[in-house]
């Protein structure tokens, strides 16, 4: 076991398989001399130098779709976009090229490629930089959604994504990068659809992913103080979902909170809501609830930021409404 | 040699340009040609019978680019194509047979049924597929020349498109990511004057498109789509270059469609005359004429026309009686399966 | 009362409004000399000239933020997105720009915008071509989203789209284009937000919008030879969302079905199930079902699009697991 | 004058081109120049102390550029920037108070503390705003054009960005549309050699970047962006062309920014000598020195200096004292209000 941040299990992970497999390749925005935005790729330049690191134009559309020809044709590549702000430039090869090219063609041939960006708001960055959108692509079929909210998740699911064969959309929060934790040592890998009870409960099941699973933790706490024991949910993956890890804690607990820094209306929540009442329909004694992002353009000014975004209070306050 | 004033193209064919290129290989230009031809004309025939539905793009009166251009291709190339694609693929050696069932929805299909007329695809020859959003496949033939470069191979990487594709965002970003990384990629813009309805000059700062590639560095020409054995020659030129490792190469080949953009196109925004006028300088007929004049039989030609009715006929039939894929196969290929999957990888339960 | 085709319908509505407001200019790709993809432009540059009806480049991401930009500077665009496929091109501007200018600016000017775009499959138009992600629209704060089913709703909405200030998302279905209807005469408006119910029933609330409104329709029909009575709810407009029309459907009827073309896992039913449930949790029977799109991007083959697709029978299977 | 080897920037400011503006103007330039620099002096001392938050982009080395440009606009014209436009906006004419409360996120601020620092915006002086998607302005710029155009005024519409948003797809889009439609826009490209931590050659096929406009058949030009009097002279000219109707125009011009890309920048892409250098061409420095070539007193020049000193204080203590927007106007102006709405405008109930 290792501690270390997110930031740099993310590394480890692109490093160790840089290592053992040539095709590997990572290309994005500043990712090369400047060191990453958020720091991943800080000396990768140095050791794998500028054919295997390339910084690109800021050309998200091009770069992306680049990617995709490059798995086509062989290669392993991990492309950057900086924030999932820009990602909307590079729809169209996501949507229309990357997820829809195994089948269109019959199977003939597939898209190994990860596309990592960075994620969420609470950072002041305003509102053209602060979205959470991870939910649209979940809505994808041919993609896969990662979602790590630690640092060992997040080395392990990179794994996974490095062994898969399809296109991922390997989701990381801007809040978290720093975030440390243990990493274990060795060979692991966390597979995809496969979600983590972050701490038992038997009286509601709340459900998050990403940085919302912290404040799912820290209103685990404060319910406990009043004798309500919750149960919280780590999706790690969006697409897989988890399903069954959440159709079995809710058919114990009886009450779920969905929790997500996301729009509410129409996100990610949504559907997990959906599956549950779909699922748990006579366990449930209480509607799924769901805690959300207020439904503005993220604004630039300090406690109205923080009043958009889903707070523990307010989970808990769903929760107490519950009983 | 006159040119025509509309066009810049000229009349005749030259006489010492056939006479550089071997017998066999103008009896392939010829027949690929005329099979591309034929097989448009079945393409339309079926569709109007309810065989093929959807968008159906037919590339008839183009047959000399695409001829000509992959013509020069060597087998471990990699050849991109946009919806207009039925031609492509024939030249690149499809079976006619694959792509009519294509067309048709069945099993058999070059993609299995499951593309259709816009998305045909073949692996094992390199035919990396059609792609129905304009422009779009131009990064990923970045990608692929990407991938060549990087595994040391010298193949490389061919994307034909039209002049409507010049004002997307990703013909600016491909162009400069292929000049920076000096990719082996060869741009082809098959240029008919039309994107759909709307002309080219109305909507294109610079018509002289190959003049839009220079500005990247990237070499560049312009050439009469219409003559097969000079587009034939320039795609030489053009793709000896790229494989030499002197990065991308343009060329803008000067064509026109006879049809409309697609079936259901009603032709409201040109004139018949135009149309009449292109005619006049069928690729097909200016190559036979110089076929003709340089004592290539008439004989031997109407060989290879009996050659491709009777593979047309063989492609329609073999569509027809092929089956369509099972219902059962709809959810195959979403995922390629994965050694780490512990649960089905889509959004379902 | 006139009948019409709902391509007829929508172009008076367009005519209509350029007559009398000089600043209504229409932009999109073969909109004029073409005549329009769905024909919906047709006539109108020989009426209006090419100041007013514009042809644009294939340029989506361009002309979009063209149209946003002089609508923020005084014209009332229309920007005709040939179809939502292409849309994921200019997917940036309608979410960084055309939905945030007039929150992040504080308010000082607004996009009085009307971005059309057709949408749907069940052409045989194959992957690339039959998207219906209307959903996601409808998740951006900033847009609101229509979604007509018929002649008269398509002219009385696009009506008031013209009277709104904001940049509007108009998705109409590419396979409802020639479908006849009575519209009314005279200036009468659609309101967002207010849905129809489309058939009156006591058993089941068969919910959709655009194409599956007449699923529901006919699933009704067959429903009622059973003696289940259906009662059908168009929502007609996707954001803002008619809540209460749903739950007072539902809290009469205690059964939901949400039917949608979209692909169902994170597709905007779940949106529709989670409130159901968020709002009548005492009153339902049984869990909201959803009946959508099969997780597949759309294959070309005849009877593998259809299956693909929602149908009737997967509705009426629906309704009777619930009695 | 001696050519500088990297940067073909000229030593000195030519004193012809200083004795052909009113000295009233001289002075304004200078004023807005030094402004904007104390400005972001200032605005550096506040993210320190956490007064400001969020991504922070200065202008400090570049002022020369904003300031030459946008002295020439009109009142009526319209002016789009990016998210580093803090000196940009000053140089319209936003009050540093506005700007500064923008940057304190408050409800004083030039957007009401909604947008920060890259959405600074001010619809009575046609500051059309600060966008934070590289090159997303540019289609906005086409539009406004569009509507003056189209309105019957003779506005233009001035567009800055940098030498990284040229290599996306929308820089492309708007370049064209701008010239098919003869829109009336003014391109400013601010080349300060580095977009984020990548320079211009790295990733542009052309680095000369006015280049990229002539092939669009814009009329293009380079200009000297650390000599106000240079850029002010060609923007007049290329102002004059637009307004005249001859559509849109291009300017490129050479800058450096002294600082890091935000506050968050480590700087491992460049050599502490090559800032340097550049400080060695001080816009400003070279500015006063031309001016005191020009008869104008160091008196008068102090004179400037301490105006704003004590503007940038008294806006740095209007921002402080000014309060925050209220939590309960979160959710104003998510629409703007319909006469026809029935029921709250959004996705909630
Ligand atoms: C991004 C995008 N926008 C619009 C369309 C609709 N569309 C299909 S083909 C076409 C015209 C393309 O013209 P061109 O590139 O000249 O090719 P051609 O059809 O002439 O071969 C258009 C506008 C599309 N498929 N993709
Ligand atoms: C579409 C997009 N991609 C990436 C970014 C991240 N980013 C912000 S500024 C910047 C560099 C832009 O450089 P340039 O255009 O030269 O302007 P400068 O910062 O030098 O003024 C990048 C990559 C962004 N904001 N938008
Ligand atoms: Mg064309
Ligand atoms: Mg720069």
């Amino acid at each position: 076991m290792a501690e270390m941040a997110i930031r740099d299990a993310l590394r480890d992970a692109i490093r160790e398989r840089m290592l053992v497999d040539e095709r590997v390749i990572v290309m994005g925005e500043d990712i090369g001399a400047y060191g990453g935005s958020y720091g991943v790729t800080r000396g990768l330049l140095e050791e794998f130098g500028p054919e295997r690191i390339r910084d690109t134009p800021i050309s998200e559309l091009g770069f992306v779709g680049t990617g995709i020809g490059a798995a086509v044709g062989g290669l392993r590549p991990v492309v950057e976009i900086m924030t999932i702000n820009f990602s909307f430039l590079a729809m169209d090869q996501i949507v229309n090229n990357a997820s829809k090219i195994h089948y269109m063609f019959g199977g003939q041939v597939s898209v190994p490629l990860i596309i990592r960006m960075a994620s969420g708001a609470g950072l002041s960055t305003g509102a053209q930089h602060s979205h959470s959108v991870e939910g649209w692509f979940a809505h994808i079929p041919g993609l896969k959604v990662v979602c790590p909210s630690n640092a060992a998740d997040a080395k392990g699911l990179l794994r996974t994504a490095f062994e898969d064969g399809n296109p991922i959309i390997f989701i990381e929060n801007t809040a978290l990068y720093s975030l440390r934790g243990e990493v274990p040592d060795g060979d692991y890998h966390v597979p995809f659809g496969q979600a983590r009870v972050a701490r038992e409960g038997t009286d509601v099941t709340l459900i998050g992913y990403s940085g919302s699973v912290y404040q799912a933790l820290g209103c685990a706490d404060q319910l406990a103080e009043e004798d309500i024991q919750a149960e919280v949910i780590d999706l790690r993956t969006l697409r897989p979902l988890d399903t069954d890890a959440v159709v079995k804690s809710v058919k114990k607990t009886n009450h779920a909170v969905v929790i997500e820094h996301a729009w509410r209306f129409g996100g990610f929540g949504a559907e997990v809501a959906a599956q549950i009442q779909e699922h748990t329909f006579d366990d449930l004694d209480a509607p799924v609830a769901r805690v959300a992002g207020v439904e503005v353009p993220m604004p630039y000014s300090f406690e109205l930021e923080k009043a958009a975004l889903p707070s523990e209070s307010q989970v808990v306050e769903a929760v107490r409404a519950m009983f | 040699m006159t040119t025509n004033r509309h066009t810049e193209v000229d009349m005749a064919i030259s006489d010492r340009s056939v006479a550089a290129v071997p017998k066999e290989e103008l009896s392939a230009l010829l027949h690929k040609m005329m099979l591309i031809r034929r097989f448009e004309q079945k393409a339309a025939e079926m569709y109007a019978r309810g065989r093929i539905k959807g968008f159906l793009h037919l590339y008839t009166g183009q047959e000399a680019t695409g001829v000509g251009i992959i013509s020069r291709l060597r087998d471990d190339d990699y050849l991109y194509s946009h919806y207009r694609e039925h031609g492509h693929a024939l030249a690149r050696g499809l079976e006619p047979r694959a792509v009519m069932a294509e067309l048709f929805g069945k099993s058999t299909g070059a993609s299995r049924g499951f593309g259709g007329s816009m998305h045909i695809f073949d692996k094992s020859r390199r035919f990396m597929g059609g792609y129905a959003i304009v422009s779009s496949h131009l990064p990923l033939a970045c990608g692929t020349a990407l991938a060549c470069k990087q595994l040391g191979t010298d193949s490389v990487t061919a994307a034909i498109f039209g002049d409507g594709a010049v004002n997307e965002g990703s013909f600016h970003e491909s162009l400069n990511l292929a000049a920076i990384w000096h990719l082996p990629v060869l741009f082809v813009c098959e240029n008919n004057f039309y994107g759909m309805g709307t002309r080219v000059n109305r909507v294109t700062a610079t018509p002289e498109i190959y003049k839009r590639a220079e500005v990247y560095g990237i070499r560049s020409e312009r050439v009469d789509g219409m003559d097969v054995i000079a587009v034939r020659e320039r795609a030489d030129h053009a793709l000896q270059a790229v494989r030499r490792g002197e990065g991308p190469a343009f060329i803008e080949t000067i064509t026109y469609r006879y049809r409309g953009h697609s079936m259901a196109d009603p032709e409201f925004y040109r004139e018949k005359s135009e149309v009449e006028h292109w005619r006049g300088l069928d690729p097909i007929d200016r190559f036979t004429d110089a076929l003709l004049r340089a004592n290539v039989s008439q004989g031997e030609i109407d060989e290879i026309q009996n050659r491709v009715e009777s593979e047309i006929d063989d492609a329609a039939r073999f569509a027809e009686e092929s089956p369509f894929p099972p219902v059962e196969s709809l959810t195959d290929h979403v995922y390629a399966p994965s050694p780490l999957d512990v649960r089905p990888p889509g959004g379902g339960r």
